[in-house]
Formats: structure tokens, C-alpha cells, sequence
């Protein structure tokens, strides 16, 4: 059925290029020979890869080589028209993500640790990594502690994000703590009254 | 065994050899019986698979003949205690109530004598059980995605969606929400914080980690006016209490500097 | 960005061959239509499928209408290539599967106990699990009787997957001996016409 042989260029490269719009991940050079049984070489393989991605050349899907190996994938100009096909929701921060950065942004300059003690509950790595990605949170240094762990706090950007000038400009927490902290942990528990206007 | 009848699907294996028919008589191995009862869907099944090998008449069984077979294996299953299926002996009963009412003599019915045949049912059962079985080998033969055929799915980089917004009110949403949790949990004592001082700690230390070691003097920006000043001590003393940041002085009344605790 | 007022056909093609071919499943002609911005109608739409189709003709992967919309598949021919960068051949299902896949699909809506009628024989969990996690089968509702039995249907995905457009393309039903049969015992005993032709 599939004699790997006689197999024409022009039948090599129909194969090649079926695997390849099928294919659901990039497809190696390992992979794409052993589509022929290995009867073709490798330089073979990516000659004929050569010919299909100049065959594509002019069509709105292009033939890539990717870190993973060769994949047709839609051309960047087609993006705005795929892009209608399905309206992405709007997407939301989880609340490990938000808590966090509220303890970031309100006690600053914090260590993972001291998150962790405030929100009682460890903090995924992927969590800062998020914070971090997004510009909001950095680190600005290292507690003089064991471990040396990294002091995170907010950034410009996560300023001009949320449309505030300064931090002082997020909502004082002094109404929150007291009405939430000082009826169920006690007024002593409370520092001074706040310089934070 | 016999395996005259040729048959090109071999119904079962036994022992690496395909059985291509049915054993006639009835002196079977239970273990090649149990094989060969794995390879039907159930009693319907075997009566189809009974009725269709011997070119029985479907619409006119010879019950005598057909229950005589079937119970001869529902026989040699239990001599060889073999378990066996309720539906198999369901459908002996119900072959065996047939043949018995079809020994009856019935009443003459000159218009449609065949209408009360006992064994109508039996054969509706069996021809759309067949019908459905024929359906199924139908179905099979169509092209299947994934098996047959392979859908074609390039890749396609979709715009990362954009990233979720926050807004404060949403910060102090979950800043509520960890402090209602600490309501729970007295002993995490949340106490509040002088945002102010706070900034300015977070300024300082960015200065000393973009510029390193600073006078203590230069840390402060006099324009900004006195509160500011208070602040960025309370600031820097806070640091230091934290172990944020180190006050170094070579002597009395030398410059005082400001440093991060690892010299950075 | 995408100007659809302006759009020529053959950008419009490029638009639609891009969209087909990146899709993760059959688009629908209200999708297709979506990638426009409803700016070409119905009809538009169909004669740049029917062209792309022909388009493709000569090509390894084919344009293909099935009960979702369109989608491009790679031709059977391909497939013992493809095969070969499968790790396992695929799993051809059982003849209980088969079976209560058919009478699923000739039958719907039925429920388990109308499968084990007809089957004559206990229909085992693990067989109904398996159409349901393929994505072909999938309950719609419940009868009104004791214990209100799940009645079980096809889905679109298992007409999409056979390469159907509607379930009236399934193979007829074979009448085997029942025209005989209501000669023999008159026509009250066969049950009506299953309404899928």
C-alpha cells in the first residue's frame, strides 16, 4: 500500500504534506522519515520540505520550521480575521492571584513567605510568575534572613494600569480593618491611627 | 471439532487456532465452548448465528430441531460450569414455551391462520436484531475520523487574549476576602500598615538596588516639604528594623550611608 | 485591519482556506460568515466554498461538508502513510459497541433497556462510556417512565467523525426478510419505519 521505494517526489511530498496539516504538534525530521520508512534520507525529507514551504508560499498558511520541528500554521496577516471566530471571554485573575497581589500591593515589600503567613496557604510559583509576567510585581531585594528570600513589590506600571498616581492613591484600608479586624480581634490589635491619608 | 463449513471470519481462537464454525455435535470442550461463546453477542445471537448456518427458515423455524441445538449447548455449558449468562437461559425458556404451545392444537381460524404462530415474536426479535446487526457492520465500514481518516488542523497562533484588568475596588475585594479568612484564624493577626511609609520604603530600596550604596542625606528630597521627610525617616528606619537595609558610619559625625544588607 | 466591504474574492478564499484549515473542528456557515463580519452573504459563502473545494480537488487533503459545517481532512489514501506516525494502530471498536452504536443511531432516542431488547443481552456499562467519551453519543433527556431511564442520542460530532451531514445519509437499513415476514404474519407485526429515511 504504501510502497516507500518507488514513491515519486511528487507522491513523497503529497505525503509530507498530509502529515504535516494533520499533524496536531510540529512534526521532526525523525518523524517525518519515518512517514517513508526511512526509505527517504534526511536530506531528502528537507529538501522536499524546501519545495512544499516554497509551494505554500503565496497561500495564507505557511509551512514553519518551530523549535519542535515543521508545522503549517496561519500567516500573522490572517490573524485579525481567525481572531473573529471566536470572541475570547474576557479573562479574570484568579483569587490566589488577586489576594496576592492586594498583599503585595498594600504591604509591601513583602517575601513569598510573608504572603503565604497572611493569606494562611502556600503560594504557587506560578502565581508570582504571573504577577511578575504582567509587569505589576518585582523584586526589589532580599530579606536579610535565612534562605535570603526576595523582597516583591509593586511596579510603576502596575500603577498606571490601575489608573493610580501613587499607592496612596489605592483605597485606605483603614475603614476594612476596622471594621472587620477591630470587632473581632480587639482594638489593641490596632496600630495608631493611620498616616496613610 | 468440526470445522467443515468454511468460513473466512474465524469466529474465535482456541488455542492459537481459529474456529471458522461451529462444532455440530455436541461433544465440545467446555473451554472450547466458552470460546465460542465469546464470540456471540448473546442468545439472539446464536440462534441468528444457528438458524442462518443451517439455512433454517427464518420466518418458518423448526422449533423441535432449533430448541433441541440450543439447549444442547446451553447444556454443555453447565456441564463444564461455565457461567452462564441469565439472558441464555431466559431465551431457552422462552424456545422451550414455544415449541410447547406450538404442540397445542389451536383453534381454526379460517381467515388468517398464521397470526396467532407462537414463534412471531421470536422472529420479529431475531430479524430486527439481525437488521441492527447488519446496521452495525454498515456503520463500521464508514470512513471514521482518526482510524480511516485524519482531520487537518494547522496551527493558527491566536492572539493572546488580552490580559485580565484589576481594578482597586477588585484588590480590596480580595483584600477583604483574606481578611474575612483571618477572622477564622485569630492568631493571623493582620495589622494595618502606613501605605505612606510603605511607598517610600519600597523607593528606597529601589534606589539603593538601581544605585547602590547611598548617603543617608541624599535619600531625602527637600522640596517635597516636611511630611515627606518624616516619612522617608520612618521609612528608612522601618527598613531597617525589617533587616531591609544597613546604616553604616565609619565614625562620629562621618556621612551616614545606606546600604542593602548584602553590601549590593 | 480586515476591511470586509472591500475584500476581493480571492483574499475572501485566502480568508476562508486559512480559517478551514487551522480549525480544531467542522465550522459552521454562520462561523465562516462570522470571519467577515456577516459582510458576505450565505450564498457568497457557499460559492467560495464550492470554489475552494474545487480548488483543492487535485491536492492530499480534501474540502469536505459535514454535519458541523466544513472541514478540511486529509484523503483516505494518506492514511497508511499517516498510520505510520500513529505509536499504536487505532482500535477498531467491539461488535457490542458496534451494535449498540447502531441501534443508538437507527433507533435514537432510546434507552438502555430498548438497546438490550433489541440486542437480547445486558448492555455493560464500560460500552456506553466509550460511545459517550468519543463525543458520539450523549443523553438528551429522560423517558417518563419508572426510574425515568436516560434516552441516548447521537451527537453531531459522531455524524462530523463519519464524515456525515445529516443522519439521513447513514447506509440504508437492510430489509433483510421483512417483506416476507409480513406476508406471513401481516403487517402488525412489523414495527413502523424507523423515521430516518
Amino acid at each position: 500500500m504504501a510502497d516507500d521505494a518507488s514513491l515519486s517526489p511528487d507522491s513523497a511530498r503529497r505525503v509530507l504534506e498530509a502529515a504535516l496539516l494533520t499533524a496536531s504538534e510540529p512534526l521532526s525530521l525523525a518523524s517525518l522519515r519515518q512517514l517513508f520508512d526511512d526509505a527517504l534520507s534526511a536530506d531528502t525529507v528537507r529538501r522536499l520540505l524546501d519545495e512544499l514551504r516554497e509551494a505554500w508560499s503565496e497561500r495564507p498558511v505557511e509551512l514553519m520550521q518551530v523549535a519542535g520541528g515543521w508545522r503549517f500554521r496561519a500567516r500573522a496577516e490572517m490573524q485579525p480575521w481567525l481572531d473573529r471566530l471566536k470572541p475570547e471571554r474576557t479573562p479574570r485573575y484568579s483569587r490566589a492571584v488577586l489576594e496576592t497581589l492586594a498583599i503585595i500591593a498594600w504591604r509591601q515589600p513583602v517575601t513569598r513567605g510573608d504572603i503565604e503567613d497572611i493569606r494562611g496557604v502556600a503560594v504557587a510559583t506560578p502565581v508570582i510568575k504571573t504577577l511578575e509576567a504582567r509587569g505589576w510585581v518585582e523584586v526589589i531585594g532580599h530579606r536579610d534572613a535565612p534562605g535570603r528570600p526576595a523582597l516583591l513589590a509593586t511596579t510603576r506600571q502596575f500603577l498606571d494600569d490601575l489608573g493610580l498616581r501613587s499607592l496612596q492613591e489605592l483605597p485606605p484600608l483603614t475603614e476594612l480593618n476596622q471594621t472587620l479586624l477591630v470587632e473581632h480581634h480587639g482594638a489593641q490589635e490596632q496600630p495608631d491611627p493611620p498616616a496613610d491619608e | 471439532m468440526d470445522t467443515a463449513v468454511a468460513d473466512p471470519q474465524p469466529l474465535a481462537r482456541l488455542y492459537g487456532e481459529p474456529v471458522t464454525a461451529l462444532p455440530r455435535d455436541l461433544f465440545i470442550p467446555p473451554e472450547a465452548l466458552e470460546v465460542v461463546l465469546q464470540a456471540f453477542e448473546g442468545p439472539l445471537d446464536l440462534l441468528l448465528y444457528l438458524i442462518r448456518k443451517q439455512n433454517l427458515d427464518i420466518l418458518d423455524i423448526p422449533m423441535a430441531e432449533l430448541t433441541r441445538q440450543y439447549i444442547g449447548y446451553i447444556d454443555a455449558l453447565q456441564a463444564g460450569r461455565l457461567e452462564l449468562a441469565a439472558d441464555y437461559l431466559l431465551m431457552a425458556a422462552m424456545l422451550i414455551d414455544i415449541k410447547s404451545r406450538m404442540l397445542l392444537p389451536r383453534p381454526p381460524s379460517a381467515d388468517d391462520a398464521e397470526v396467532d404462530d407462537p414463534r412471531a415474536e421470536l422472529v420479529r426479535r431475531l430479524l430486527d436484531y439481525e437488521q441492527m446487526k447488519q446496521a452495525a457492520r454498515d456503520l463500521d465500514t464508514l470512513p471514521q475520523a482518526g482510524r480511516d481518516f485524519e482531520w487537518v488542523h494547522a496551527d493558527f497562533e491566536r492572539s493572546a487574549p488580552p490580559p485580565p484588568g484589576v481594578s482597586s475596588a477588585e484588590l480590596m475585594e480580595a483584600w477583604r476576602s483574606i481578611l474575612a479568612r483571618a477572622r477564622a484564624n485569630t492568631h493571623h493577626r493582620i495589622s494595618r500598615e502606613t501605605l505612606s511609609v510603605r511607598e517610600h520604603m519600597i523607593r528606597v530600596l529601589k534606589t539603593l538596588r538601581d544605585h547602590g550604596l547611598q548617603r543617608f542625606t541624599e535619600l531625602f528630597d527637600v522640596s517635597e516639604g516636611v511630611p515627606h521627610l518624616v516619612v522617608t525617616f520612618l521609612a528608612i528606619l522601618e527598613l531597617v528594623r525589617e533587616g531591609l537595609a544597613r546604616l553604616t558610619q565609619t565614625e562620629p559625625f562621618a556621612p551616614i550611608y545606606v546600604t542593602l544588607p548584602d553590601g549590593a
